[in-house]
C-alpha cells in the first residue's frame, strides 16, 4: 500500500472521526503504522458507541438470556425463540432516534426498513411490527411535525412492504423535547431447521452484495447516533438516508426464495456502518479474512471514493457468502426479483480486511482489533438518589373527581392513539387477531405455517414507564419487564422472552451512566424472576440536546406464545352483570403517577416498587383462570391504576362500570394509585366464589371491586360521567392536538 | 376448474388472496407471476390482489396496469372471464381502464386502516348474490388512495347502471358518493377498496368476506 | 435530451392534497394565500433524436403511463441542451 | 399573483421513485429513456403584493412547509399575470 505522508491523518481529522487520543493509539499499535483515511474512517465507524457498545457492553452482559425456549440470544441479528413444532420466532427492537429528529418521515421509515432486514437475514419472514414512540410535550412547536412525519414514516413503510403494524406505545413528555425516540420492533416466523447466522465459514468464498445501489447516503450516521445534538446539528445535516420499501419487499422475497435452498453459507445486512460493519462481523464471527473488490460494488453515483463505500449507509442492501456452485442460482434468483446483485469479493485465510479500489489496495487491516479489541470501558456510574416516598395523605385530593377523572384519560399517554394507529395497515397478512384497535394489552398475531394457518399465536407488546425509569432505575427497569409480562399475561400468553432498546443520555456522566446500570439490574432481577430472558436488543446513548439527557426510557418488547387460539383472551368481554375483581394488593401508591402529574403538575415521589414474588404468583394465577375459561374480560393496571383500567376495559366493552373502594385509602390513592402486580378481571356471577377462594388458598390478593353494566363510569365516593362522554374525549384528545384546534391538556 | 391470484413485485395480499379462495374453492389457486404473458386456460376467476405494486411509485397501480399479464387479462376479462381487484388491484383495474373512474389520494391525505360499514348496493351481482341485501357488513379498509373519482357523466352512468356495488356508510377517504366497490357494466369485474379477504374467518373478527367469494365462485 | 412533463389534475377534480396545503399555511400565518394546486414534474432523459419524433414518443409515454387522463392533464416540455 | 414552487430531491439523495419509472418506461419498450427524476410543482395563488416581500413569503413558504429541505431543493418563480 502506498504510504502516506504523515499529515494526512490530522488531530484533528481523528477528532472529527469520534476517536479518543487514546483509541487513536490503539489503532496505531494494532496497525504498526499510520491509517489512511478508509481505514481510519473504518475503525472510527467500528469503535463508535453504536457498533461497539463500548459504554455498554460489560453491562448487557449480565442479562439473563438463556431458557429451555431460547434457540439464539443476543449477538445475532436477532434473538430466536422455539415455539414448538419446529417454528422459531425471530425478533428484536432497535432505535432511530437522531435520524427521525433530523427527518421524521424518512428516519422512522428507515428504522423500521433496517429492523425488519435484521430479522428476515435470519431467515425469517416479517410477521409483525410493533412501534415505541417518544415525543416532546405536545405544545412544542416541533412536536406535532415530529409525530405526524414519524407515524407516516411508520406506516409508509411498514404497509407498503406488506407487515402489519399490530402495537406500540406513545409517550409525550419535555424530556424529549430535542430528542424524540423512534423504537421499531419486527417479529419473524422461521423454522427452526432454517435459520441463518452471519458467521462467514470457509476460505474462497464468494462474497455477494445483493440489493439497492450505494450512493453517498447517510454516511456518518453511525458516529452521528453516538453524539451529542446541539443546536447546530440541525444545519449540519449529513445526507439522510432514504428508505425504498419497494425495494425492501423485493429483497424479503428473494432472500427467502434463496434461503429455501443450500446456497448460503452466512448472510449479514448491511445496516449502521454499512459495508464496513456487514463485511468485518461476518469475518470476525467466522474467524476468517475478506477481499473486497470495490469496483464491483453497485454504484448510484459516479466518483465514490472507497471511503464512502464503506461508511455508506443506504438502505436495502445485504451481503453474503454464497456456497460455492452456487453463484449460478444466487444470481438468477435476485435478478428474477429485479434486485442489483453482484459479486464483490471472497473469504480469506489471512483474518485481514483488504479492500482494492481501481487497482490499488485502498486499506489492509487486521479483523481481530476492530472487533474484539473495541474499546470496552466501564464508565463511573452514580446511583440515582432514593426519592421519597408519597404517603395518600400526602397528596391533595382533588376538589371535583369527574374533572380527575377526565384530567387522567385525556393525559397526552393515556389517551387514545387512534390517530397514530389507524395510519397503520394492522390486518395485512390476515393473521391478525388482535391489534391496538381493541385497546388490548397485547397483539396478537397467529402462526401462519408452510401449510395454512396454525391454532398457535404469539402475543407481542411493548412497554416502559420512563417517569418510574428517572424517579428510581431499578424499580422503573423492573416495572418495564414487569408490564410487559403481565400484558402478555393478560390476552393468555405465555411470556417466552424480551427484546430491548436502552435509549439514554450521554453515558460519560455517572449519573446518567447510573441510571443504566440500575435500569439494566432491574430489568435483570425481573428477567430472572420470571424466567424471561432477553435475547436481542439495541442500546441508544447519547440522546441529549444542550447538555439535557431523555428520561431514561428502556423499552422492553416482549413475546409470548398462545398455544391455542380458542384461548386468546382480551379486555373487551365484559358483560352487563359481571362482577368486576381486582388481582393483587393495594397501598394506594401516588408517588410519580399520572394522577399527580395530570392534576397536580408534579412529577415527584418514590414509584411503586415492583414486588417480583408477587408478579410472578399474581400473573400466573390469572393465566390460569384465562386457561379454565373463567374470565371473560382482564386488564392489567398501569398508568392511571383502576380507575383508568376500568375505563379502558369498558370503552373496549362497550357497557358501563360501576366501582367501590372497599378499601380504609382515600378515594384518590384507591381509584388512581398505581401499584403493580395488579389485574382487573370481569367475571360471571358463578365464578366469583371459586375465583376469591382459591386466591385466597394461594395467597394471591383478591377482592370485588365493582359491577359492569349501564352507560355511565361510577366510583363510589368519586366520580360519575357518562361513558360516551368519557370516551369521546379520550378518543378527541389526539385529533384535536394534530388538528391543532386545542391546545396541551 | 382452477382460480388464480397474480403476483406483482410488492403484492402483498396475494397469500391472503389465496387463503380465502382455497377456503372456498377446496383448491389452492394458481399464482400467476406478472412477467407471464398469458393467464392459463382452465381459470375461470382471477383475484388481482392488494398491496403496493411497483411500490405505488407514479402513481398507485399505474406500472402494474402496464404489465403483459393484465393486458391478457383484459382481453379475457372482455370475453367474460370474472375478475376481482381488491384494494392495490381496484386501483390497478382502474389504471387499466377495465373499470371506469380513478382512485385519488384519500381526502385527509393519510393513510387508512380501519373495520369499514359497508352497504350493498347492488346485491345481484355475481359477487354479491349470497349477501342478504338489506344487511350491513363489516370489511377492512387499508390505504392511502382510496378516493374514488369519477366525472358527472361517468358517475351517473354507473349509478343508473347499477354498477355501484357497495357503499361506505362512513366515508374514510372522500370518495364520491361514498363508493368503495364498482363492477364494469358487463358485471363480470368487480373493484373494492375494502379487502374481503380479511374478514373470512372468525380470528379476523368477522366473516363478512367470505359470502363475496362465495357468491363468485358459485356462479361459476 | 431532456424532456420534462408537467402533470396535473384535470378542472374539476377536487384537489385535497392542494386544499390541505393551503390550509397549513393559512394556519402557519400565511394569509395571502388564496388557493394551491399540486403537481408532478417528471424529468425525463432521453438519448437524442428528432424533436417532432422525440415529442410524439413523450406523449405515448405520458398516454400510456406518465398520465392518468381520466382525471389529470400533461403538458410536454423540451429541452435540447442537456443539463 | 401566482407563485409557482418547484421541488425536488438533492443530487444525491436516493429516487426510488424516479428509477422505477425508469425501468417501468423501458419495459414498455421506451428504450431511449435513460433516466428519470419525479419533483412536484405547487401552484399558489396569492393576493398581489411588492414582488421582493412575496418572493420573500414564498421562500419562507418553502422553508417551513412546502420544501423538505434535508433532502429536496426548490426554486421559485413569480407570475404576476393572474391565470
Ligand atoms: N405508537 C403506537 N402504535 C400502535 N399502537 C399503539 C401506539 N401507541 C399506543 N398504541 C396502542 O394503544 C393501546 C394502549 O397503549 P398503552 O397505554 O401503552 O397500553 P398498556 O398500558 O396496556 O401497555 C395499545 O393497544 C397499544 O397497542
Ligand atoms: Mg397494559
Amino acid at each position: 500500500m502506498a504510504r502516506k505522508k504523515k499529515s494526512e491523518i490530522t488531530p484533528e481529522i481523528v477528532a472529527e472521526h469520534g476517536l479518543s487520543e487514546d483509541e487513536y493509539a490503539i489503532v496505531l499499535d494494532r496497525l504498526g503504522r499510520e491509517p489512511n483515511l478508509t481505514e481510519l474512517g473504518i475503525f472510527s465507524v467500528m469503535w463508535s458507541e453504536h457498533c461497539s457498545y463500548k459504554s455498554s457492553r460489560r453491562h448487557l452482559g449480565k442479562f439473563l438470556t438463556t431458557s429451555d425456549r431460547v434457540i439464539q440470544g443476543p449477538g445475532e441479528n436477532a434473538g430466536v425463540i422455539d415455539i414448538d413444532d419446529g417454528d422459531a420466532i425471530v425478533f428484536k427492537m432497535e432505535s432511530h432516534n437522531h435520524p427521525s429528529f433530523i427527518e421524521p418521515y424518512q428516519g422512522a421509515a428507515t428504522g423500521v426498513g433496517g429492523i425488519m432486514r435484521d430479522v428476515f437475514t435470519m431467515g425469517a419472514r416479517p410477521i409483525a411490527l410493533m412501534n415505541a414512540l417518544r415525543f416532546g410535550e405536545p405544545g412544542h412547536p416541533k412536536t406535532k411535525a415530529l409525530v405526524s412525519g414519524v407515524v407516516a414514516g411508520i406506516g409508509g413503510y411498514g404497509n407498503c412492504v406488506g407487515v402489519p403494524t399490530v402495537g406500540g406505545e406513545t409517550n409525550f413528555h419535555p424530556g424529549y423535547n430535542g430528542n424524540i425516540l423512534v423504537n421499531a420492533m419486527c417479529v419473524g416466523l422461521a423454522r427452526t431447521d432454517n435459520v441463518f447466522y452471519s458467521a462467514a465459514k470457509g476460505v474462497g468464498n464468494p462474497i455477494f452484495y445483493v440489493g439497492s445501489k450505494t450512493g453517498r447516503d447517510g454516511i456518518h450516521g453511525a458516529t452521528m447516533a453516538s453524539a451529542e445534538f446541539d443546536d447546530d446539528s440541525e444545519e449540519k445535516r449529513p445526507t439522510v438516508q432514504v428508505g425504498d420499501p419497494f425495494t425492501e419487499k423485493l429483497l424479503i422475497e428473494a432472500c427467502l426464495e434463496l434461503m429455501a435452498t443450500d446456497a448460503i453459507i452466512a448472510i449479514q445486512d448491511m445496516g449502521a456502518a454499512g459495508l464496513t460493519s456487514s463485511s468485518i462481523e461476518m469475518a470476525d464471527k467466522g474467524g476468517v479474512g475478506i477481499a473486497l473488490n470495490l469496483d464491483k460494488v453497485p454504484q448510484r453515483e459516479t466518483g465514490m471514493s472507497a471511503y464512502e463505500m464503506m461508511l455508506s449507509e443506504s438502505q436495502e442492501r445485504m451481503l453474503m457468502v454464497i456456497q460455492p456452485g452456487k453463484e449460478k442460482l444466487a444470481f438468477q434468483v435476485f435478478e428474477k426479483w429485479e434486485l442489483d446483485v453482484a459479486e464483490i469479493g471472497t473469504t480469506t485465510d489471512t483474518g485481514r480486511l483488504v479492500l482494492t479500489h481501481k487497482r490499488k489496495t485502498v486499506c489492509d487491516i487486521p479483523i481481530a482489533p476492530l472487533a474484539d479489541d473495541a474499546p470496552n470501558y466501564d464508565r463511573p456510574h452514580e446511583p440515582t438518589a432514593p426519592r421519597e416516598i408519597l404517603k395518600p395523605d400526602e397528596v391533595d385530593e382533588p376538589a371535583d373527581y369527574n374533572d380527575a377523572l377526565i384530567q387522567v384519560m385525556t393525559d397526552p399517554d393515556m389517551a387514545s392513539k387512534r390517530w397514530i394507529w389507524e395510519q397503520y395497515d394492522r390486518h395485512v397478512m390476515a393473521d391478525t387477531v388482535d391489534s391496538s384497535q381493541s385497546g388490548g394489552d397485547a397483539a396478537i398475531v397467529r402462526i401462519h405455517g408452510p401449510d395454512g394457518p396454525t391454532d398457535k399465536a404469539v402475543a407481542i407488546t411493548t412497554d416502559c414507564t420512563p417517569r418510574y425509569c428517572y424517579a428510581d432505575p431499578v424499580q422503573g427497569g423492573r416495572q418495564a419487564v414487569a408490564e410487559s409480562w403481565r400484558n402478555l399475561t393478560c390476552v393468555g400468553a405465555n411470556p417466552v422472552a424480551i427484546t430491548d432498546c436502552l435509549n439514554f443520555g450521554n453515558p460519560e456522566r455517572s449519573e446518567i451512566m447510573g441510571q443504566f446500570v440500575g435500569c439494566i439490574e432491574g430489568m435483570n432481577e425481573a428477567c430472572r424472576a420470571f424466567d424471561y430472558p432477553v435475547v436481542s436488543g439495541n442500546v441508544s446513548l447519547y440522546n441529549e440536546t444542550n447538555g439535557v439527557a431523555i428520561p431514561p426510557t428502556p423499552a422492553v418488547g416482549g413475546v409470548g406464545l398462545i398455544p391455542d387460539l380458542t384461548l386468546v383472551q382480551s379486555l373487551g368481554g365484559a358483560r352487563p352483570g359481571d362482577t368486576l375483581i381486582l388481582i393483587g394488593a393495594t397501598e394506594g401508591w401516588l408517588g410519580s403517577s399520572i394522577f399527580l402529574r395530570a392534576l397536580q403538575n408534579r412529577e415527584d415521589g418514590a414509584p411503586p416498587p415492583v414486588d417480583l414474588q408477587a408478579e410472578r404468583h399474581n400473573g400466573d394465577y390469572v393465566r390460569k383462570l384465562i386457561r379454565n375459561r373463567r374470565v371473560r374480560a382482564v386488564h392489567d393496571l398501569s398508568d392511571g391504576g383502576l380507575a383508568a383500567a376500568a375505563c379502558e376495559m369498558a370503552f373496549a366493552s362497550g357497557i358501563g362500570m360501576e366501582l367501590i373502594n372497599p378499601s380504609e385509602l382515600p378515594a384518590h390513592a384507591w381509584y388512581f394509585g398505581e401499584d403493580q402486580a395488579r389485574y382487573l378481571i370481569s367475571t360471571d356471577g358463578n365464578s366469583v366464589n371459586p375465583i376469591l377462594t382459591t386466591a385466597d388458598g394461594l395467597g394471591v390478593p383478591a377482592m370485588i371491586v365493582g359491577k359492569a353494566g349501564g352507560t355511565r363510569l361510577k366510583a363510589k365516593g368519586a366520580f360519575d360521567v357518562s361513558l360516551d362522554g368519557l370516551r369521546g374525549r379520550w378518543e378527541q384528545w389526539m385529533p384535536e392536538l394534530m388538528s391543532g384546534a386545542t391546545e396541551t391538556v | 376448474m382452477s382460480t388464480a391470484v397474480i403476483v406483482f413485485p410488492a403484492s402483498n395480499c396475494d397469500r391472503d388472496a389465496a387463503v380465502a379462495l382455497e377456503k372456498v374453492t377446496g383448491k389452492p389457486p394458481r399464482m400467476v407471476w406478472h412477467k407471464d404473458t398469458s393467464i392459463p386456460d382452465d381459470v375461470r376467476f382471477v383475484v388481482v390482489p392488494g398491496g403496493f405494486s411497483y411500490g405505488d411509485y407514479l402513481r398507485s397501480g399505474a406500472i402494474a396496469a402496464n404489465s403483459p399479464v393484465i393486458r391478457d387479462l383484459k382481453d379475457k376479462s372482455e370475453a367474460g372471464l370474472p375478475v376481482l381487484g381488491i384494494c392495490n388491484g381496484f386501483q390497478i383495474l382502474t389504471e387499466a381502464g377495465m373499470l371506469p373512474g380513478a382512485l385519488m389520494r384519500n381526502a385527509n391525505q393519510k393513510f387508512v386502516c380501519r373495520i369499514s360499514r359497508l352497504r350493498l348496493a347492488n346485491a345481484k351481482t355475481r359477487f354479491t348474490s349470497q349477501y342478504d341485501a338489506k344487511h350491513e357488513i363489516d370489511v377492512p379498509v387499508a390505504h392511502h388512495d382510496g378516493n374514488y373519482f369519477a366525472d358527472d357523466e361517468t358517475l351517473r352512468r354507473i349509478e343508473g347502471g347499477g354498477q355501484v356495488v357497495f357503499r361506505y356508510s362512513e366515508n374514510p377517504n372522500g370518495s364520491r358518493n361514498d363508493i368503495a366497490g364498482i363492477v364494469n357494466a358487463s358485471g363480470n369485474v368487480l373493484g373494492m377498496m375494502p379487502h374481503p379477504e380479511r374478514a373470512v374467518d372468525t380470528v379476523h373478527g368477522g366473516t363478512d368476506g367470505i359470502t363475496l367469494f362465495k357468491s363468485i365462485v358459485g356462479s361459476l | 435530451m431532456i424532456a420534462r412533463v408537467y402533470v396535473g389534475l384535470k378542472p374539476g377534480v377536487l384537489d385535497p392534497q392542494g386544499r390541505t396545503i393551503a390550509a397549513s399555511l393559512n394556519d402557519l400565518g400565511f394569509d395571502e394565500v388564496q388557493d394551491v394546486t399540486q403537481g408532478k414534474i417528471i424529468e425525463l432523459k432521453l438519448a437524442s433524436g428528432e424533436r417532432d419524433t422525440v415529442e410524439a414518443r413523450v406523449k405515448e409515454m405520458c398516454e400510456r403511463l406518465l398520465a392518468n387522463t381520466v382525471i389529470e392533464s400533461y403538458r410536454i416540455e423540451l429541452d435540447e441542451e442537456e443539463e
